[in-house]
């Protein structure tokens, strides 16, 4: 196994999951969007898995386990339904347009590349192209985050920010409680998904009802 | 010395208890208020006492100093006690020592007692506080601490709307200015935080820093002075206390604001430059003027006082710059006469000010009433307090022989050395000053006619002060002790001037000669031939000279007297309401300066032949300084807090979109920065 | 190499005892019944947490790979521990009257215990954490069962209170593990890999040749991570909803501590930043931020309804000042901030138990429904004006102290900053006052029952205060100088 | 013997313009009067006036205070002093030290002061409208009088009346620019303030225009003799003033011969003979101002003390 290879590989796995993240950013359907996530959250597990193996780090298999498990099925299909039994799947209310949001989205990767080029030379090359990477995928997580008016869509674009992370902190070599930071995250997901699921009602995170903003800020005029 | 002043500021903090034990005492005790007021009136006499022997026997110049380990850890708390120091406190506690006796009497009339018994002891004890503190974190702090009681005795009638209002005002201006003085003494510590005061003396700014300095400190402690244009809250709060507390707030604390600015101005920072006077002495004249025209149009009795405690601020802060501007020059003896001259009307000013609104408060007490357009006919029914007041009235418009008259003269000689200055704009200025001066004390005596004459004389314009008694003899017995200190200085001004002799001699360099020697006590503040004053001899002349033909025509002529209706020119009036009130009293003046100063405006709105209904008349007031200088910030503020809080109504994906901001923002940044 | 003393063995045991205290209480506590037991346990645990904690002033731990405890974390444990005392104390007496009006039901106050020794635990291991890793980790827990707590009233405020927390939380938290992993990523060429490369102790003395782009790049994303859970503005969305719908021992232990664990979090990554010369100083952001959470709060603070929130929002101001302080730099404005962040935590949580006291005679958190508790409640008015007076920065109490070091230390080296603080000072000082005197003073309204829980805590807290703004105790004051030259510039 | 003979100067200057005063306001009325083309009364018809008033019971409205009968003299009393203070025929007093030139303004500055009380005390309307209108216009009056006493006293480098006159008598003095503003301003606010015409109308009870004698409108008997005495003796004071300053040639100095005593005596009686007729001259030939355009012409007196003052600096320093 030659030192390109495994870079050549890890690079190209991150990138998938940079486009994936603009393939998220670009669904207008329910349906479609957790697909891409499922798939997002695929690719993770793979460059996990290739991180475990290059870095011969058998621990990072178990967090490789976790992504694809968990990540790339259970959750999706918990939202899946969800989403049909709120009837929600059609589509998904972007706050501005999917074009202006993609064009944003690139310069966020240009501004990640950016920022992270300057790290000097004697960092390894990997990890600082995976840097870029996950920063980037942070970064479009966080967008997807804030364009999207529906609770769904916003736990999916939190979750792309999440894979981001554990991309980032797998691409670190030898760094410790990767793990137990992975699982503690999940724990996190898992509080957010049962949110959602608990508290039906708030399909929507944004409302444009001024007078139910007003109670449920206990500042009633 | 420190150590019994020391005790008896302790003394006076503990006292404070007696707020919240007030009505708990067991009643073989004393109780609380008689307890809280006589240990006032030990301590303040203790302090008292010992500004008195610290000013005579401070003449070889050694100052007595304490450091105790509290207060900021590295610099500890420094106190000393030096002349400029034993001064004031004499000041202060005079004040306090008979605010406390007139609190005897004057306490039992409060609604709820504990509310003022609590935090009366205490503000005495941070006014004396403030005066001793030697290090910049104690001196605010004890600042602080004495907005703090004040602002708490303000809210003493917390029921009422005005005055929750005023006490708000207040203390967000003490705020403001404590942070003036705060900034003040950064400048002057440091950025290495030489808090001492000793080595704030010791270490030189830059010119222009030290500018800097003055006008923070101009801001700061001329806020609590009182200055135009920040005198704004001082007519709200002064008189929303009970009246011994607006006593000791304007004779007194407006002294301690003066107080704060000589020690920074005079002593810590370094020669002044010559266009300090200036500042100061226009800031002054302004001040004077303003005040007095405001006092002149109030109709409430105490806020009439409060503003006319703005007048004197500016006379004393007249002298402070006329001070300034000599010793810039090297004049110092000049420049010591300026500052005894201030610092003999802040004796004066805390006497009369005092004893005008311990009168108010007997009023207030007679009658429930601070309207002047309510009272009238009071010099039949509390004659003691009448004559009381009046000698206070004839005191604070200057009239010979009483003490007003003694420094506002040694503040004409003073100005009358300014031709000596070398500086254009000083010596157009001074004499314009001059001027405005003149006015003002010439609008003072208007004002205090007004006062005496709607309140005192006259027929009782209300059933309440138709009622009114005579008040008890504690506040009776403060009131006379005031008035007589009033005449004291006035006749004998020479030895007041003396214990002034150090003060000046450690702040200026120089001292007015002394004066105690001189035959018949007169006053020679420069040289005889130049000017003099002799009070004693006047008080005899004008004794005589109105005995004399009293008695020779009792003795000669007749002394038959008959008692009838009133004349007035053949058309007596039976209704009260007929008498000229205050807003009429200041009509001619309002006339002159109104629309100018107060933007006046008159409505008359008279019914047509035939109506029945009343016509109306009214006077629109502005106070300029509110408008420009408060109203603005308040609306900004208002403003700002509006737009800003729609931050509070968004939603999530709205906050999220705030964090995602910042973070590209901070990447961004350090894109570029890299 | 430090030799093994029996202090120090005494030390790591405590160490681990105040980790494994909690821990072993919410478990307990978590199959409890019976609220009173609960209570008392409680406070008894919070006590012992207290009394060990007090121990470790004088026996240091070697500082192992997890854990650590140096001068900057011990006094935040201390402090930690005493407040988490007080309030437990505070809440035993507060929460049986919740039981009685039926707001909380047994089963929920068995949780509230539970989770409230949880979040014990989370804090303590957040500041004696050696790893960077460990303590992400802890400051998510304690998110997470704050989060839980902030929900326990189950009413819809309280929910959407939590539900906003919990997703800005989240969104922070993440932010916080990227810059996380960028630290390790700057420290793993130097240390080499492994436990090393994330431990405090460690990195601070080989930071100086950590890639500087890198410590740079996860400075933005800790400063906004952790700063999120100190509530800097803009990323304080959270805070006030939190603070105002939680019970209000949370919102007491919320503001009085861990804003200051997030910020001791902060203060941990500035250390390492000012120890690389090469690196962006960190000086100037964590000032911007300070500055902007400053002004706007005090801004904030004039449109307020409900009091809780409006203290909430002073805590925002406050963290502001303390940001600000501690990225003025030099060794007095890092004195000031920490003695402000040790008077902000004991003042604040003392008004949040005035404020409760208040909410439950008055049965009502509208400041427009509360007037003049001077008269109608005396004890307590007076404990508020004092409390606000404290936290408003007036004298004779501790902030006004620490306000008094960094403005007069600020303004001679950079006026401009030290205005723009001011004018936020000022502003905040404008609104708490304004309400201050809504609340404490004028005829009374709302209810005039007498206060059943108990004033001790609260005025526990203020007589420190009041003690501490006239004076420092020797030993304190050198320590807090040391950290503060620790700090740097 | 010389304290002695200054004591009896003193003495004589108190008795003399207690006398006098009484004969000046005659003489000026009688000058007015056939400047109008009437007979008029006898110049000595004041003292008739006052010795009648003395014998009349004085009438007190029911609920006049102490204040209303001790203001009489106390307004009396602080105007004699303030006038034997003011060096009539000769210089150094032997109690002039004890008082200069402000205490002379604050003297009459006390009369007014109490005047304007009493006038306030019975609480008629009248009284009310005089002592508003008399404190109005002492407002102004006073100060410019004290911008005066600035450009005199800064000439003089002292506020001593005697220093100043006897300064003013130097050959070397000349004319000054602010001299003569100092003498225009003074005329005017001697005008006002002894409420002669165009200001006041000593002679008239109409109620609208009137402000002295509303003031004193419920006085009667000795208690008017005294106030209309102090009227008199202001006049004089204000006279005796301004030849003082301005005309101070012939003064007699302290110790002089009693010969030069008298000369400077019967020419100080020539100077107020002057004094007074121009005075009448000056009244028949102007109308009575209205009470509101009083403001406006005081404040040309106050400007010019002013300007006086401030020019006295530039010709100083050139």
């Amino acid at each position: 196994m030659t030192r390109g290879l495994a870079f050549d590989i890890s690079h190209l796995l991150a990138g998938g999951m940079v486009l994936l993240s603009f393939a998220l950013l670009y669904q207008d359907r329910m349906s479609g969007l957790l697909r891409a996530y499922a798939l997002h959250a695929l690719v993770l597990s793979t460059s996990v898995a290739w991180q475990a193996y290059i870095q011969d780090a058998p621990h990072l298999y178990v967090t490789a386990t976790i992504a694809l498990a968990f990540k790339a099925i259970v959750i999706p299909v918990a939202l899946h339904r969800i989403v049909m039994r709120l009837g929600i799947h059609r589509t998904i209310e972007t706050v501005v347009g999917v074009g202006p949001t993609i064009l944003f989205g690139l310069g966020l990767v240009g501004l990640s590349v950016a920022v992270i080029l300057p790290v000097t030379a004697e960092s390894d090359a990997l990890a600082r192209e995976d840097l870029a990477f996950a920063l980037s995928v942070v970064l479009l997580g966080l967008l997807m985050m804030i364009t999207r008016r529906n609770a769904v869509s916003q736990i999916v674009g939190f979750m792309s920010l999440e894979n981001g992370l554990v991309l980032a902190a797998t691409g670190a070599k030898g760094m410790p409680l990767v793990v137990e930071i992975s699982v503690a995250f999940s724990i996190l997901i898992a509080f957010i998904v049962i949110g959602i699921v608990l508290f039906r009602i708030r399909e929507r995170f944004d409302t444009v009802d001024i007078h139910a903003l007003d109670s449920f800020r206990g500042e009633r005029r | 010395m420190l150590t019994a002043a020391g005790a008896a500021i302790f003394l006076l903090l503990v006292l404070g208890l007696c707020g919240p034990l007030h009505g708990r005492l067991p009643a073989w005790t004393m109780q609380a208020d008689r307890l809280a007021y006589g240990g006032a009136m030990a301590a303040c006499f203790v302090l008292m006492s010992v500004g008195l022997a610290t000013l005579s026997g401070a003449g070889d110049g050694d100052t007595l100093t304490a450091t105790l380990p509290i207060g900021l850890p590295w610099v500890g708390a420094h106190f000393r006690l030096d002349a400029l120091s034993a001064f004031f406190m004499v000041v202060v506690n005079l004040g306090g020592l008979l605010a406390s006796l007139y609190g005897l009497g004057y306490g039992a009339h409060e609604r709820e007692p504990a509310r003022v018994l609590g935090f009366f002891t205490p503000y005495l004890a941070g006014l004396n506080l403030v005066l001793l503190a030697d290090d910049a974190f104690s001196f605010l702090l004890c600042w602080e601490f004495m907005s703090l009681a004040s602002w708490l005795l303000v809210l003493v009638n917390h029921r009422d709307p005005e005055c929750r209002h005023a006490a708000y005002v207040y203390i967000v201006m003490a705020s403001i200015g404590t942070f003036c003085l705060l900034l003040a003494f950064g400048l002057m510590a440091g950025p290495d935080g030489g808090y001492g005061f000793t080595a704030m003396r010791a270490s030189a700014l830059d010119p222009g820093l030290e500018a800097v300095v003055l006008f923070l400190v101009l801001a700061g402690a001329g806020s609590k002075a009182g200055l135009v244009p920040l005198h704004a809250w001082l007519p709200l709060a002064h008189p929303a206390a009970p009246s011994h507390v607006s006593a000791l707030m304007s004779g007194v604390m407006t002294k301690v604001a003066i107080y704060g600015f000589v020690r920074i101005v005079f002593d810590l920072l370094g020669g002044p430059a010559w266009w300090w006077g200036l500042v100061v002495l226009l800031l002054g004249g302004l001040t004077a003027f303003m005040g007095v025209l405001y006092a002149l149009m109030q109709q409430d009795l105490k806020r009439l006082l409060a503003y006319s405690t703005v007048e004197n601020v500016g006379v004393v802060f007249v002298g402070l710059g006329l001070a300034l501007a000599f010793q810039a020059q090297g004049m110092n003896v000049a420049a010591a006469l300026s500052l005894s001259a201030g610092l003999l009307h802040v004796l004066n000013h805390s006497l009369f000010k005092s004893l005008l609104f311990f009168g108010a408060g007997a009023v207030l007490v007679a009658t429930g009433e601070r309207d002047l357009d309510r009272l009238g006919g009071l010099i039949h029914r509390m004659p003691r307090t009448a004559i009381l007041f009046l000698i206070g009235c004839a005191a604070i418009s200057a009239l010979p022989p009483l003490n007003g008259f003694v420094s506002e003269w040694l503040i004409f000689q003073a100005i009358l050395l300014s031709p000596q200055l070398p500086d254009w704009a000083l010596r157009f200025a001074v004499p314009a000053t001059g001027a405005v001066l003149a006015l003002s004390a010439a609008l003072v005596a208007t004002t205090f006619v007004k006062a005496f004459g709607v309140a005192f004389l006259g027929r009782p314009r209300s059933a309440e002060a138709e009622a009114a008694h005579e008040v008890d003899h504690w506040q009776g017995a403060a009131m006379t002790a005031l008035a007589a200190l009033c005449l004291a200085i006035g006749v004998l001004p020479a030895l007041f001037l003396d214990l002034l002799a150090p003060v000046t001699q450690a702040l200026a360099g120089a001292s007015v000669d002394r004066q105690a020697g001189l035959p018949w006590l007169t006053l020679i503040p420069i040289a005889e031939a130049r000017s003099s004053y002799n009070g004693i001899l006047l008080l005899l002349f004008i004794l005589f000279s109105s005995i004399v033909p009293a008695l020779v025509i009792h003795r000669f002529a007749t002394r038959a007297t008959r008692r009838a209706a009133i004349w007035d020119c053949g058309f007596p009036q039976a209704d009260p309401a007929t008498q000229y009130t205050s807003a009429s009293f200041a009509q001619p003046l309002r006339r002159v300066f109104g629309t100018l100063v107060f933007h006046a405006r008159e409505r008359v709105d008279m019914p047509l032949p035939g109506e029945v209904r009343a016509a109306r008349f009214n006077v629109d007031l502005r106070d300029l300084a509110w408008e420009l200088c408060y109203a603005p910030v308040a609306r900004a503020v208002e403003f700002a807090a509006g737009r800003l809080n729609h931050l509070q109504f968004l939603t999530v994906r709205r906050y999220l979109s705030l964090v995602f901001g910042a973070l590209v923002l901070l990447l961004l940044v350090l894109a570029i920065w890299q | 190499m430090i030799e093994l003393t029996p202090l120090n063995l005494l030390g790591e045991a405590i160490v681990v005892a105040i980790l494994v205290v909690p821990a072993l209480s919410a478990a307990v506590l978590a199959l409890l019944p019976g609220y009173r037991l609960s209570a008392r346990l409680n406070v008894a645990a919070a006590f012992v947490n207290f009394a060990m904690a007090m121990v470790l002033f004088a026996a240091r731990p070697t500082p192992g790979p997890y854990l650590l405890v140096d001068d900057l974390n011990v006094s935040l444990i201390v402090l930690t521990t005493f407040v988490a005392f007080t309030t437990s104390a505070f809440s035993a007496s507060y929460i049986a009257h919740e039981l009685e009006i039926g707001r909380l039901t047994p089963t929920y106050l068995r949780f509230y215990h539970a989770m409230y020794q949880m979040l014990m635990f989370a804090m303590n291991l957040a500041l004696v954490a050696n790893n960077i890793g460990l303590m992400w980790v802890a400051i998510e827990l304690a998110t997470l069962t704050t989060v839980l707590m902030v929900g326990i009233y189950r009413t819809h405020e309280a929910l959407e209170a939590a539900w906003k927390y919990f997703i800005l939380g989240s969104v922070g938290i993440a932010l916080a593990l990227f810059g996380t992993i960028l630290v390790y990523l700057a420290a793993r060429p130097i240390m080499g890999q492994g436990l090393d490369a994330m431990a405090w102790n460690r990195m601070l003395q080989a930071a100086h040749g950590f890639d500087p782009v890198l410590l740079n790049l996860a400075f933005v994303f800790l400063l906004l991570g952790y700063g999120t859970k100190v509530g800097l503005a803009p990323l304080h969305a959270w805070l006030p909803d939190a603070h105002a719908e939680g019970p209000t021992p949370i919102s007491a232990v919320l503001s009085g501590l861990l804003l200051n664990v997030a910020l001791y979090a902060v203060l941990r990554f500035k250390m390492l930043l000012a120890a690389n010369a090469d690196a962006l100083a960190p000086g100037p952001l964590m000032v911007a931020m300070g500055l902007v959470s400053t002004i706007f709060a005090a801004f904030m603070l004039y449109r307020r309804r409900d009091i809780k929130r409006m203290f909430a929002y002073s805590s925002i101001e406050h963290m502001g000042i303390i940001t600000f302080a501690f990225g003025m730099g030099g060794a007095l404005a890092n004195f000031a901030g920490l003695l402000h962040m040790t008077m902000h935590s004991l003042t604040k949580s003392a008004i949040f138990f005035a404020v409760g006291h208040i909410s439950q005679v008055k049965g009502t958190q509208k400041i427009a429904d509360i007037r003049g508790l001077t008269e109608s409640h005396p004890v307590l008015g007076w404990g508020l004006v004092l409390g606000v007076v404290a936290i408003a920065g007036m004298p004779p109490l501790g902030i006004f102290m620490s306000e008094f070091l960094i403005v007069s230390s600020t303004f001679a080296r950079a006026p401009g900053l030290a205005l723009l603080l001011v004018l936020g000072l000022l502003i905040g000082f404008g609104a708490l006052m304004l309400r201050l005197q809504g609340v404490a003073f004028g005829p009374p309204a709302g209810g005039r029952a007498p206060v059943e829980a108990s004033y001790v805590p609260m005025f526990a807290h203020l007589a420190l205060v009041a003690t501490a703004g006239i004076y420092l105790p020797d030993p304190l004051v050198r320590w807090f100088q040391h950290v503060a030259a620790l700090l740097g510039g | 013997m010389a304290v002695i003979l200054d004591l009896a100067v003193q003495g004589v200057q108190m008795a003399l313009v207690l006398v006098l005063a009484p004969l000046l306001t005659g003489l000026i009325r009688l000058v007015k009067a056939r400047l109008m083309g009437r007979r008029g009364p006898s110049p000595i018809q004041p003292y008739r006036d006052l010795a009648r008033l003395l014998r009349k019971e004085a009438v007190l409205a029911e609920n006049a205070s102490w204040l209303f009968r001790v203001a009489p003299y106390l307004v009396f009393g602080s105007i004699w002093v303030a006038a034997s203070l003011v060096p009539t025929f000769a210089t150094g007093l032997i109690f002039s030290w004890s008082a200069d030139l402000i205490v002379i303004v604050a003297l009459l500055g006390s009369a007014r002061f109490f005047l304007a009380l009493a006038g306030m005390d019975v609480g008629t309307s009248f009284g009310g409208i005089g002592s508003s209108r008399e404190m109005m216009i002492a407002s102004l009056a006073e100060p410019a009088m004290l911008m005066i006493v600035f450009a005199l006293s800064l000439q003089a480098g002292s506020t001593q009346l005697s220093t100043v006159a006897a300064l003013l008598q130097q050959p070397d003095v000349g004319l000054r620019v602010t001299l003569a503003l100092a003498l225009v301003a003074m005329v005017i606010v001697a005008i006002a303030e002894n409420a002669r015409i165009p200001v006041d109308n000593p002679a008239t009870h109409l109620e609208l225009t009137m402000v002295h004698e509303a003031m004193v409108l419920e006085y009667s008997g000795r208690h008017l003799a005294m106030i209309e005495a102090g009227a008199s003796l202001k006049l004089l004071l204000y006279i005796s003033l301004i030849v003082c300053v301005f005309l101070p040639f012939g003064l007699a100095t302290s110790g002089a011969a009693p010969a030069a005593y008298g000369f400077a005596f019967l020419l100080y009686l020539a100077k107020l003979l002057g004094g007074g007729v121009l005075l009448a001259v000056f009244e028949t030939s102007i109308a009575k101002m209205r009470v509101f355009r009083v403001p406006q012409y005081l404040g040309v007196a106050l400007m010019l003390g002013l300007l006086g003052v401030l020019l006295l600096f530039v010709s100083r320093s050139l």
